[in-house]
């Protein structure tokens, strides 16, 4: 069907299109031919405006749908898949789990409080949109190392922020992780994850429909908050981008708390007919991506939209990100219902348009038409990338270089100290700094909050809970995308399987540099094609995600970083498992085997600040055959513990068992002789994949079920009383370790880099907050 | 019995505290909306934790005149007991419910973590269920708890056995280590001078079943409802 | 009726730890201010307002604290200008 | 070398949300302070400082305001005083 097209004249007041402006846009010459031929004519500013955000890449994906259309989406499990404000899965007892992570880089780079604190809200909202009540948060963040004050100011600004906005709204923060890296100094990496709870029924999607019904705007007023945050989120961070620089969008998770509660009564009364928030781009894509899936018309008048500020545009109006909005379509008549609920929790909701059969996107100020557009043209139109994909010759170098011809320092002769050394490297030391300041028990619920392989949510009515976690080393994808791709997969379904749980499905989100290099690009279309091997082999599905790319400045960009939330269901709470040694006498067993693997490690990077090599090489077969095996005699209720191995290897691994629980330690002799042929670096702290650590008082019965999933595993030792110490031995090699030392080295890390001599970034991130 | 469970904009403890009376002790408890002056004919009120008003300005400075505080105050005074949890001690606090404040953390943290407790009298209907100087464990998750009162209301708690809870060590020891937020004497809990207003930080509904790690809370749920029940056989 | 600007001061009563100002006096120093001495750290709040004089104006700003913006177990407070606006 | 008091007010910039300010003005309705318009939340700090001079006083006041105790990109700050203590 189509349409005669009013003749939008220009704006009185509103600048006049020159090539420059359009640059300034970030619309490229061939993206503006295509708008001047969608539209017939010279686009107006606010349609200027309207274009630059929805063909932004964070809007509009151009880079990496083609490659995102290549994840494995289905599972009989699935009730929604990409596409809406969150996935979502049926975990049984018709209840059904909506989950997305979102990312908030550029905003934090920027203001880490308020960037970290805006993310966490706007995945919020992507989640109860779907009518889902949130019940859990994670998030995954990436800084430089600790020893720069802007990296510390920057990291502890995050940290107050996410867990500011999630303790006000009483979602309980419960899992997540940290990773330090010279490759993230200007360029830190904040993405947060939001799970929800809700009855199968009551799933609602962000589809307009029904010509005639109202679209009204709710929640918090409209002020000239975040304007072209879209758009600036798709640029490397420069000076001029410095000086572009959005006005800050200061989050209110009060108000959000208010409108978590009215969008679930608004969702459960039936007086509306879909509800989305106004995140990205503000009012602009919601409504234009709820007229796209329903395949309708929408006109809106900018002058009732409430608004915060005086004098406002409609290119302001239609661009704000003011935060704890949302965009409702209502049904007919329904407008004084959906006002009272909204007026019950002190919010304001305002009729600002309707559907039209009419498959145009027109937008009026008053009576003048100030945006016009084709309908769902207006997102399909935007034209979609494929940019020639090379390999960065210098990774390809660093990749060839032996880590088994690195010359050990002259300490590592006592393996106790590079243990302990490792155990205090930032990345791997314990995490408590970071989550003693998020609630993680409000809805008590939570049966296993930070601390262990994935956190364990319980479904309350049911003796089911659900297992989270996210996961992704970016340094293992810089060294072998592909590969690393798969990893990050693996690793999350392993840390999902050692507390009990069968992975589910997958949200994620790609952390990369300017894709329209082809090195980035490289990357990125190699990390996702192993991302969806990986899903494929672990029947996980991809159920959404996000982008943030340009996550690079002038001194280059990051370490390639897919972040991969993994959702899992446990079958019953007495299946739920810990990581921690539980009691003395109880055997040690290893799942997987050791490898001559050394490429990529922490072990590297942190005692020789080296990023180079092969790195481990990841088999989603023989993973899922491992998750198989973990799962079966967790069942058989034989496993007292179990732990992945990931980064510092084996012996990191064991010593976490050990005493990740202060309160709790306990000591272990193993005996590795089975594999004295291999390096020893890479026997302890080696990166190989598929390996967990378990201890029962059943060893046979462990191995016997390895035995039929033909995973390889051995009885390496047992566990003993703290005071007796880590003990190994590789044959006539032997040592020991006190585990008061382990323990202090892990625990005492991030407190000493973060409180002991420099409170300056602590004073300014606390006198910052609200 | 009947459990008022007050609900302010903000509040998010109020479904846990709603689940540790119903869901496990199987009592009634119903929620009463800020706006409303109606308490519905409970037999004990609970102010649950959260953040309402955002904490905005103060802690609890803006919930303290919610209409329905005005049904609460006059509750509380004719004698009934009135739970304050966490965001709710704050709000009894400004109320003048309780004497004293709640100040930011010592640390300029948020602090969520268990805590022990040292149980310092049972000579109330909220801790008979306790016995002296028992350690419990329980949850506290808060920015502002560090509890401050001028010398001689402190002096007054103490003489008058008015504080009910202590931060301890695990072996009962009451030490600057095991003082989370800079509280006074380590005082996590106490009861006004007529002894039915309690108010704490830690949360005795995050301890009531054995997957929320503890069931140190339910002593004090069990300790209110009996006392009410031999009440109303009296 | 007038406009006017009320501009209050709140800050915690001496003798009352504040770990906010002792943290600003750390990062003070680290940050090479070796001179600093103590800092106290309160609340600024404008607020507008019609009234029918400044004295009107100063009255209500009184009520209000003393209502509502400052903690009297905990805090003093000023009204530190009263203009028109 | 003399020992000065500087007041300092730090703002929420214009145009930037200020939620404390909002809450705190429909608090101020609710009270019955119907005259009450807009309300902006900041903080007051109080800062000890030795310096030469009246004007270094006040200089090192706004570098520290610049490096740490204001948030360039959220708030605004002034010097309200600098007195001899
Ligand atoms: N930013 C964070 N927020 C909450 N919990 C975190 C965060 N970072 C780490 N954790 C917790 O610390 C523990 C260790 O994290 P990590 O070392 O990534 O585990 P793994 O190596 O098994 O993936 C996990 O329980 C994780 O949930
Ligand atoms: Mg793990």
């Amino acid at each position: 069907m189509s349409t005669t097209m009013a003749d939008v004249q220009p704006r009185p007041g509103d600048p006049v299109i020159t090539p420059a402006l359009v640059a300034e846009h970030g619309i490229t010459p061939l993206e503006y031919e295509r708008l001047v031929a969608m539209l017939g004519r010279t686009p107006t500013f606010t349609e200027l405006g309207v274009v630059s955000a929805l063909w932004s890449e964070h809007c509009s994906y151009k880079h990496s749908r083609p490659l995102l259309k290549t994840l494995p989406t289905k599972a009989p499990w699935v009730l929604q898949g990409p596409g809406e404000n969150a996935g979502v899965i049926s975990v049984g007892d018709g209840l059904a789990v909506a989950f997305k992570i979102e990312s908030h880089n550029h905003p934090s780079a920027v203001e880490p409080y308020q960037g970290a604190a805006t993310g966490v809200g706007g995945i919020l909202r992507d989640v109860f949109t779907m009518g889902a009540r949130p019940i859990a948060l994670l998030n995954s963040l990436r800084f430089g190392p600790l020893t720069s004050s802007r990296v510390r100011w920057l990291f502890a600004g995050c940290v107050k922020g996410i867990g500011d906005y999630g303790n006000c709204m009483g979602v309980p923060t419960v899992g997540g992780e940290v990773v330090f890296d010279p490759s993230y100094e200007g360029n830190p990496l904040v993405n947060a994850m939001c799970v929800g709870l809700m009855r199968e029924d009551e799933l609602i999607r962000a589809v307009a429909s029904g010509v005639g019904n109202p679209i009204m705007a709710v929640g918090a007023r409209t002020g000239r908050d975040g304007i072209h945050g879209a758009s600036f989120a798709s640029e490397d961070l420069s000076d001029e981008s410095e000086a572009k620089r959005p006005m800050v969008q200061v989050g209110d998770p009060f108000t959000e708390k208010l409108l978590l509660e009215a969008s679930l009564e608004l969702i459960r009364s039936g007086h509306i007919v879909a509800i989305q928030d106004m995140g990205a781009a503000g009012l602009t894509s919601s409504s234009a991506e709820m007229a796209e899936r329903g395949d309708v018309g929408v006109t809106i008048d900018v002058t009732k939209v409430p608004v915060r500020e005086t004098g406002m545009t409609p290119y302001e109006i239609l661009l704000s990100e003011s935060q704890e909005r949302m965009l409702v379509v209502a049904k007919l008549g329904s407008e004084d219902a959906v006002r009272a609920i909204l007026g019950k929790w002190d919010l304001e909701a305002a009729v600002i348009g309707e559907v039209i059969a009419e498959p145009v996107y027109r937008v009026t100020e008053g009576d003048r038409v100030v945006a016009e557009f084709p309908g769902s043209r207006l997102v399909t139109e935007c034209p979609q990338y494929t940019i020639e994909a090379r390999e960065s010759e210098t990774l390809r170098a660093a990749r060839a270089r032996d880590p088994h011809g690195v010359a050990p320092r002259p300490e590592e002769r006592d393996d106790a100290w590079t243990l302990e050394q490792l155990l205090a490297s930032p990345t791997i030391a314990s995490k408590a700094w970071v989550w003693r300041q998020y609630d993680s028990t409000v809805r008590t619920s939570t049966v296993a909050g930070p601390g262990g392989d994935a956190a364990v949510v319980h479904l309350r009515g049911t003796d089911k809970a659900i297992a989270l976690c996210i996961d992704g080393n970016g340094r293992h994808v810089a060294l072998s995308p592909r590969n690393g791709g798969r990893a990050a997969v693996c690793e999350a379904a392993r840390n999902v399987a050692c507390t009990g749980g069968r992975p589910m499905a997958v949200t994620n989100n790609l952390n990369f540099g300017n894709p329209k290099k082809p090195e980035v690009y490289f990357q990125l279309s190699e990390a996702i094609a192993g991302m969806g091997e990986a899903c494929t082999v672990l029947e996980t599905p991809v159920t959404g995600g996000n982008v943030s790319l340009y996550n690079e400045n002038p001194q280059g960009a990051i370490h390639p970083t897919p972040t991969i939330g993994m959702v899992g269901l446990v079958e019953s709470l007495a299946h739920v498992t810990g990581s921690s040694f539980r009691s003395v006498g109880d055997k040690i067993v290893l799942l997987g085997e050791p490898t001559a693997e050394l490429g990529a490690s922490e072990y590297l990077l942190a005692l020789h600040g080296l990023a180079i090599g092969e790195p481990p090489v990841c088999d989603p077969h023989a993973e899922r055959r491992l998750i198989d095996a973990v799962l079966e005699s967790i069942r058989a209720g034989v496993v007292r513990s179990a732990h992945d191995c990931s980064d510092g290897g084996l012996a990191v691994a064991l010593a976490e068992c050990a005493m990740v629980q202060r309160d709790a330690q306990f000591g272990f002799n193993v005996d590795l002789s089975a594999w004295a042929g291999l390096p020893r670096r890479a026997l302890l702290f080696g990166e190989a994949h598929g390996r967990v650590v378990i201890s029962t008082a059943s060893p046979g019965q462990v191995l016997s079920v390895a035995a039929r999933h033909a995973v390889p595993a051995r009885v390496i030792g047992i566990v003993t009383r703290a005071e007796d110490g880590a003990r190994f031995s590789i044959s006539d090699h032997t040592f020991m370790a006190p585990v008061a030392a382990l323990a202090a080295a892990f625990h005492e890390a991030i407190p000493l880099a973060m409180d002991g001599d420099t409170p300056a970034e602590h004073a300014i991130a606390s006198s910052h907050a609200p | 019995m009947k459990a008022a469970i007050v609900r302010f904009p903000g509040s998010n403890c109020d479904e846990d505290a709603f689940h540790a009376v119903s869901g496990v002790l199987g009592h009634d408890a119903v929620y009463c909306w800020h706006k409303d002056h109606d308490l519905q004919d409970a037999d004990i009120v609970v102010l649950p934790g959260g953040f309402s008003y955002g904490d905005y300005l103060r802690p609890g400075a803006i919930a303290r005149f919610s209409p329905i505080m005005r049904e609460v105050v006059d509750f509380a005074k004719a004698g009934g007991p009135v739970l304050a949890i966490c965001n709710g001690f704050q709000i009894a606090c400004e109320a003048g419910l309780l004497p004293g404040a709640l100040l930011r953390n010592e640390s300029l943290r948020f602090i969520s973590a268990p805590v022990h407790l040292r149980v310092e009298s049972v000579a109330t209907q909220f801790t008979s269920g306790y016995h002296v100087d028992q350690v419990i464990r329980m949850p506290i998750a808060h920015g502002d708890g560090r509890y401050t009162a001028d010398a001689d209301t402190v002096e007054r708690l103490e003489g008058e056995g008015h504080v009910l809870f202590r931060y301890v060590t695990p072996d009962g020891e009451r030490t600057s280590g095991a003082n989370p937020n800079g509280s006074v004497r380590n005082i996590a809990g106490i009861v006004n001078s007529g002894g039915n207003v309690l108010g704490m930080m830690p949360h005795p509904e995050r301890a009531m079943e054995p997957l929320m790690g503890s069931v140190d809370g339910v002593p004090l749920f069990t300790s209110v409802f009996e006392s009410l029940l031999a009440g109303t056989r009296a | 009726m007038t406009r006017f600007r009320l501009a209050i001061h709140i800050v915690p009563r001496r003798g009352i730890l504040d770990p906010q100002g002792k943290a600003v006096t750390d990062a003070l120093h680290s940050l090479g201010f070796s001179g600093v001495g103590d800092v106290r750290v309160g609340r600024y709040l404008v607020v507008e307002t019609d009234a029918e004089s400044a004295d009107a104006a100063r009255a209500s700003a009184r009520s209000m604290c003393e209502k509502l913006l400052a903690n009297p177990v905990t805090e003093d407070f000023e009204i530190a200008a009263v203009e028109q606006s």
